[in-house]
């Protein structure tokens, strides 16, 4: 009403959308769970980004992590499909509307036991996708057995311990074609963030491995995923501040030795090194980085390689504009001179 | 007096040794001369070297079922023979390669030894492509015992090689050598005889995987995931074809679909589910192991209720069995495909025409039902070669079923739940992705009929009856069954699938040699219609005949009919790998009828 | 006048909060006064913030199925809370968290406000310990309200804690000051008592899965793969404390078994058939989604003949569905586990001590058939607290089957073939790897007797009637059904697995509340064997008790029965998620009988 | 008997069996296959290291290439298993009888494809097991379709092109922690029968890539596979020379610069370097050195990486010395005095 009493402004972005409108379902997961902080930080950066999220398709396998697309993006169609099976699917969605911006998420469990296959595809196929693995190093939500970045000799509540060596995904993504692979923790709000929003930027696959603790089944000595160890051995590969198009280049940053990788949508990344010679361009070298600390017992953090320019899937198959969902009788229906033509061949 | 327009040949070769050509030239040239004819080909599961038979029988009737004895033997493969020639009944036919010297096996056949080596080493003079050439050697040596046209087996080498001038020559050289030889050498033969018929016009000559590759095409298909596996692979390969031919877009020359050759068959079907929820016309093609590792989606697709096509080119069971075997045996698996109460449509096309519009009515029931639909086709319906009328043009545009548009939406309101039965049908409305319709979480079980997440017990029992009520409306939207009654008849028979061409023949035998009635119900789809249980009802036996050990379709029937029912029912069962053919079902019959 | 020792009590809380151990305690605590008790778990699919209900059913009688009516609730959950009481019978029960108010909801039923903060801040100093410890309370008010002897709880209690002083201590007083100020407040009620009895006397109290694993451990088990999932991880993890206990080598100190978590279920069952091949005896634990994923495997193993056991917890479907609510809703499924002609030998416990006596005799059966044995339990057998007999330890040596040794290499000589039939029970002689017997090469469905690779027709149709007779002599070697005739009973039930106890008191409410005497069939195994043939032919009407939709068990009867016994059968289903009761099959069987 | 005239005695290994008694029943893949070549130098290696064929278990998922256990060691048992899971087949099979030796033959499609999550993951475990992948880059029993390891912008016979980067299975199984990685051509006689003998001696997981053409699919132009193609493309990293330990040390191989590899049973493999500083102990250099050639489109052979020590999968699990598969009743089931202690606890 007119003679309402003036409120401060809402916050909202370009889209004139407030923060709320970014948020899904209340969270079912334990408090204190890393995964609900990646969740808040989802929210944050589609709404920063100002991304509709009417365009958003967001897609999980099973358990804790995978239940987290219920908890953002309300407005964003969601499939809770089966366990490790997420790539598959989001595969297919994107195959059927490419228009779309994909967001996966996925356990270490779920991509790094059962679904290792369909991840070691979609990595290769470049999907354009955000695949975040909520990596706790174990099943969480069948109660805390070990999954496959479990450390070696870490131990479980129940005494049984891990013989074997975790696997490493950023390393596997980037030998296997991901053309945006970065790491980070659950409890660091600032490069979650700006790695995230790189990533909404960037067109083909983005594989984020965010460590994040599991505190109900991981959070025990011995873990090198519970908060107290990560805090600690949290190498931080680079701060990353993202310069989104549609915002002024003025980003506060420290100036200092960095390289600007030019983003897909034209966008540029701006990742400050810490070690002198880091390259993100350089597979090789972001290999390197990660045995290095990996050997050492440090989780390596930043965004490790970035290819803006890798073709992927979708374009690579090269589809009429519009998605094929809406294609009409008449588009997808040949005449009827073409069945002519064909049985004629046969006769 | 010799046999006329009704025989069988076979030619057993070895694999990978390029008699392909050879015999589907045969085959289109007896085609061509108006005799219906059709070919099997029996082959091993490896690539190059193991023993091939390829059987074309020819019927002026029209029977295109394998015929189970083999009039004419073409015997190429010194490793199989002498079993070959031992097992052919007296008075049969040999064509042979003469180092065998088959001739001294028997003394109740009629041989014809034909030097293959020396006459090819004549008309091909590049030592490195004889082995391919010389099988034309046969067919000039077949047209003139059948007496067939020259002519036309040069025509339908025309047709097999294309514009291929060099192959063209070198192949109508051989054909002619093996025609001269045959004239210079063997009195004219009387025993079979193909003379020109009016049988085949309109008809084509086709694979049931090409047949329902077209299907897909014009059904509309939008994305294809698949992996390869035989014998499945061909009908999406065939797909490719057709589609990168016929569904470019033509102003700008990009795809209206999406083809991606999968990892496995679990990603293959995922990526049809992804597709499907976010509103293409997804389809996978695959066999009995596809099909077992599709069963966690499979049943997730039931619950989420998203549509999707299976083609199911059948088989035998296990892995790592005999894949170049034919089988309907994956189809209580089917339908029942997954872990927890679980049910899918099947749709059964019956001869390659049905593959055809079978396709194409899939995409519209699988988007109308929103579920999966498993059209169960098989090896010897897929990848033999059949005689078909050809095919009519569907009629009717494309139907995506309950899909929210924008006026759906204002009409439904606050009232719409993506599970919800709003007529009654328990068919529900669905929202797509990047539409005005409102969004919603898809999961499998755990929702209500507003896909809110609940774990309530009444909700879940809600939708699981709803689920069984919307198989019920799949009855109405199937293919109903067809039948054909006869006066009089006490004995029905029920068949379905491949198995009905041999069963048609089958019922000439009986009432032709055995005085015998029989009607026919031809099953084209599960859930089962009313008229199922019309037949049976109008019966004193019905036989139900498939090409299965278990009896697998009359275990689906028994758990939904009637008890008084089942009493009437019996099996006639074929499962030795080989196409099912009129005699077995005869004689099966027969035997139950204690005659 | 109040009711002694029959009647259920739930708690309900959010689970994460702790409650297990005092619900746990409560349980015991009835059990150890020498009243008949169960617990049952209804939980949600998350790990914590969830709402949860304890249900404990005490019944002099000795029943130990759910009962539906809650007589006392514990209501510890705001969420809940006022459903839960307005879902209540009048006249029962209500113990409640005071700020709650639910009191005010209802002016039928019996309230009994506790403030559990204020209590617990009295007895436990440290904050962050308070909500662990303040579920001891309720148990205290209940020890004074239901007449249960404290020194019970506090043995109860030191069961559950062990040896951990300060948990005991902290624990101790709250149940302590739960009891005093039921006492200072609450008048002593009369509606529920709990009084001694002698009816647990050498019974125990276990779950499902603990009582499997034990007899996984007894019956030899030597590699153990597994995967993950509710309901059927405790299984396994029962298991690998037991083997870790009792199974290590006295002398070396080194593991008899090798127990693997693989990184999925076909990884599982690959490990399972790999293992079982070369000689272990091989199991896998897994549910639902899990067989889904095994099925192509399972196929596999059928053909080449590999023992292997499976524990099928089951829970409802599909995948995503509900992994906490409770089913036998795989029995189609399992029984049918692959693409082509397959068939599974199925056992079925009814009761805990089933779970240990049939996992030991899973793997006798699965060697002497070789063939894979499915152990169908489910979650509500599996993960909920039974009493029980003590379990009998096993009276025969371990059985491998037919594997051959030196002397039975030489017996059979050349005439040994792997899959020949030489002692006319289809069940063949196998050889293993690392012995003096003959090696072979095993593949699915491509082999003649010899084990040699085939493609002949004959052969493969041979294979499969002897696999077809194999699963007849599996009807002597499998467990006959417990059959209970009464005189004179015109109606017959047969059931299975955990619908067995609601079952027979359903049985009891038949004859002593509605006149109705019934005769009983309980089924241990698939394949049937003939007493359920004569079972249905001595009673007019039968009802299958099952807990699925799809009536899957009468599904498998219809498929093997005789006709004229099916007209005999219908069907009394529950499919809510929930355990079945006995009032739900006693309704279900009353509207059938038209009464 | 004794007066039959004297014949030249035949060549026997040190068990005193010929080379015949290592064949296996006639191939029936195609005539010039690469995999037959590759079965012969398996035949080979196993006469050659005296290897008794009863304790060897062959194990194959389902392809041209999984067919080739047939093919050899006839005397040992054999299981050809279904597509892409012989890893899991064979890990089940060594906990069964962990005294065995075992050779796992796949295929590029096999392995690369539905078998990708399985191989991982047996990589990761190091399963003691000579695992082959006679690769080819086609699914030659499908009849030539692309594999995960066929070149991109290769043109299928059918006209189709590869627009995927293959993977790369030696990269892969160094970064997942097998302790052997080797690759060759089947045509290269010499360097795979060393390689497959220094396997032999190997205990952990010896994964051997073995470009293996398909002549009837995959040689044609545009495929790097062809034997053609190989031949002109075929970087050798090093010859290989095995000493096997029951041989004299004695073994004909040039001096010059090499690595001396110390084996699991104390045998020596020598490695001579092309490059000067190649070690096959590092990991990154041998990840680099896959990365710089595949770059160049050349293939790099020879053994890139071996871990001799380190523990092996069954031996983690510290199994009873007899192999479980033969324990007795009384081995494996536990007195009564365990049921009653167990069931006094439940009371
Ligand atoms: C086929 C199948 N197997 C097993 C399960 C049980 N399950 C559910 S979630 C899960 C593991 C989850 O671990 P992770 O992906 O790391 O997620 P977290 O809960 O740790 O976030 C498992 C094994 C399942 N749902 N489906
Ligand atoms: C579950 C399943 N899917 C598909 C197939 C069909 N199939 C048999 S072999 C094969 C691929 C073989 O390729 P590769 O492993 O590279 O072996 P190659 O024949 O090239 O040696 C496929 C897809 C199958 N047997 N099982
Ligand atoms: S169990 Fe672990 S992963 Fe799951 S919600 Fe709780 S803290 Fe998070
Ligand atoms: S098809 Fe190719 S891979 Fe298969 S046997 Fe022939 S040449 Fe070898
Ligand atoms: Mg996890
Ligand atoms: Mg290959």
């Amino acid at each position: 009403m007119s003679d309402a009493p003036s409120t401060p402004a809402k916050k909202v972005n370009r889209l004139g959308l407030d923060l709320a409108s970014y948020r899904g379902s209340k969270t079912t997961l334990c408090a204190g769970c890393g995964h609900n902080a990646i969740t808040e930080r989802i929210i944050d950066a589609f709404y920063e980004m100002g991304i509709d999220a009417k365009k958003v398709l967001k897609l999980s396998g099973i358990g804790c992590s995978s239940k987290s697309p219920a908890y953002f993006l309300n407005q964003a169609h969601g499939f809770n499909s089966v366990h490790g099976r997420m790539p598959s699917v989001a595969t297919g969605a994107m195959l059927a509307n490419a228009s779309m911006m994909a967001i996966g998420v996925s356990g270490d469990g779920d991509t790094g036991a059962i679904g290792a296959g369909q991840f070691m595809h979609l990595m290769r196929r470049n999907l354009p996708i955000i695949y975040i693995v909520e990596d706790n190093g174990c099943y969480g939500l069948t109660k805390g057995q070990f999954s496959p970045t479990a450390d070696q000799g870490s131990k479980a509540k129940n005494g049984v311990v891990n013989e074997l060596p975790p696997l490493d995904l950023c390393a596997l993504a980037i030998e296997l074609g991901a053309s945006f692979v970065a790491r980070s923790f659950s409890g660091d709000k600032k490069q979650l963030l700006s790695i995230l929003k790189a990533a909404i930027a960037h067109k083909g696959t983005c594989l984020i491995d965010v460590i994040s603790p599991c505190v109900t089944f991981n959070d025990h000595e011995g873990s090198t995923k519970s908060y107290a160890y990560v805090k600690d051995h949290d190498e931080v590969l680079g701060e990353v501040t993202f310069v989104p198009y549609f915002e002024d280049i003025n980003v506060e940053y420290e100036a200092g030795s960095t390289t600007n990788v030019k983003m897909h949508d034209g966008s540029h990344l701006y990742l400050r090194k810490i070690a002198e010679d880091y390259n993100p361009s350089d597979k090789m070298a972001a290999i390197h980085l990660l045995h290095d600390t990996a050997r050492r017992g440090e989780f390596a953090t930043g965004v490790f390689y970035i290819e803006p320019d890798k073709e992927d899937f979708t374009t690579s198959l090269n589809m009429v504009d519009t998605p094929l969902a809406f294609l009409t009788t008449e588009q997808v229906r040949p005449p009827k001179a073409v069945l002519d033509q064909l049985m004629d061949g046969l006769k | 007096m010799s046999v006329v327009n009704d025989f069988t040949i076979q030619v057993a070769t070895v694999n990978g040794s390029g008699s392909q050509t050879a015999n589907l030239v045969l085959l289109r040239s007896i085609f061509q001369m108006g005799v219906p004819v059709s070919g099997k080909n029996l082959f091993p599961s490896n690539i190059a070297g193991l023993p091939t038979w390829f059987t074309i029988r020819a019927n002026h009737r029209g029977y295109i079922a394998r015929k189970k004895e083999i009039d004419l033997l073409v015997a190429m493969n010194p490793e199989t023979a002498k079993e070959d020639v031992l097992s052919l009944e007296p008075g049969r036919t040999v064509v042979y390669d003469e180092p065998l010297k088959l001739n001294a096996l028997r003394d109740d056949l009629k041989f014809y030894p034909v030097p293959f080596d020396k006459i090819v080493a004549e008309v091909c003079p590049d030592a490195k492509l004889r082995r391919l050439v010389k099988n034309m050697i046969y067919d000039g040596v077949l047209a003139r015992l059948l007496s067939i046209d020259l002519a036309e087996m040069e025509k339908a080498l025309g047709k097999q090689l294309g514009k291929k001038p060099k192959a063209m020559e070198l192949n109508g050289n051989a054909l002619k050598a093996g025609f001269k030889y045959a004239s210079e050498n063997f009195e004219a033969t009387d025993a079979y005889k193909i003379e020109r018929l009016n049988k085949t016009a309109g008809q084509i000559l086709v694979e049931g995987n090409a047949a329902a590759a077209m299907g897909c095409m014009f059904g509309g298909a939008t994305v294809v995931a698949w992996y390869p596996i035989t014998p499945s692979s061909s009908l999406p390969e065939s797909l490719i074809g057709y589609l990168r031919k016929y569904r470019m877009d033509k102003q700008t020359g990009k795809a209206t679909f999406a083809v991606v050759q999968a990892e496995d068959e679990i990603a293959a079907i995922g990526m049809v589910l992804g597709a499907g929820w976010a509103g293409a016309r997804a389809m996978t093609s695959t066999s009995g192991p596809g099909i077992s590792l599709m069963s966690e989606f499979a049943g997730l697709s039931y619950y989420a209720e998203i549509p999707g096509v299976i083609f199911n080119v059948q088989r035998v069971g296990p892995s790592t069995g005999l894949p170049t075997r034919t089988a309907q045996g994956d189809i209580l698996f089917a339908a029942l495909n997954s872990h927890g109460d679980t049910r899918h449509p099947l749709l059964l096309p019956g001869s390659v025409e049905e593959c055809f519009s079978m396709a194409i009515d899939s995409f519209d029931l699988s988007e109308r039902l929103q579920t999966l639909v498993y059209v169960m086709s098989d090896l010897d319906l897929g990848m033999n070669t059949w005689m078909s009328p050809t095919f009519t043009y569907p009629d009717k545009p494309i139907d995506r079923g309950k899909v929210l548009d924008e006026a759906k939406v204002r009409e439904l309101g606050a009232s719409w739940g993506r599970y919800k039965d709003v007529d009654g049908d328990a068919v529900p409305w669905r929202s797509l992705p990047d539409t005005k319709a409102p969004s919603f979480f898809t999961r499998g079980s755990g929702h209500n009929a507003m896909a809110v997440y609940s774990e309530r017990p009444d909700d879940y029992q809600n939708n699981l009856d709803r689920l069984a009520r919307k198989f019920v409306t799949a009855k109405s939207m199937v293919p109903a069954p067809v039948v054909n009654l006869r006066n009089g008849a006490k004995i029905g028979i029920v068949a379905y699938g491949s198995s009905s061409f041999a069963t048609e023949e089958s019922r000439d035998q009986l009432r032709e040699q055995h005085g015998i009635e029989t009607s026919y119900l031809r099953l084209r789809a599960y859930p089962f219609t009313a008229d199922l249980d019309d037949f049976i009802r109008r019966h004193e036996r019905v036989y139900v005949v498939e090409q299965n050990r278990d009896a697998q379709m009359l275990g689906l029937m028994k758990m939904d009919l009637d008890a008084s029912l089942i009493t009437k029912l019996s099996s006639v069962l074929h499962y030795n790998g080989l196409p099912i053919d009129a005699r077995s079902i005869t004689d099966g019959i027969l035997a139950k009828e204690g005659k």
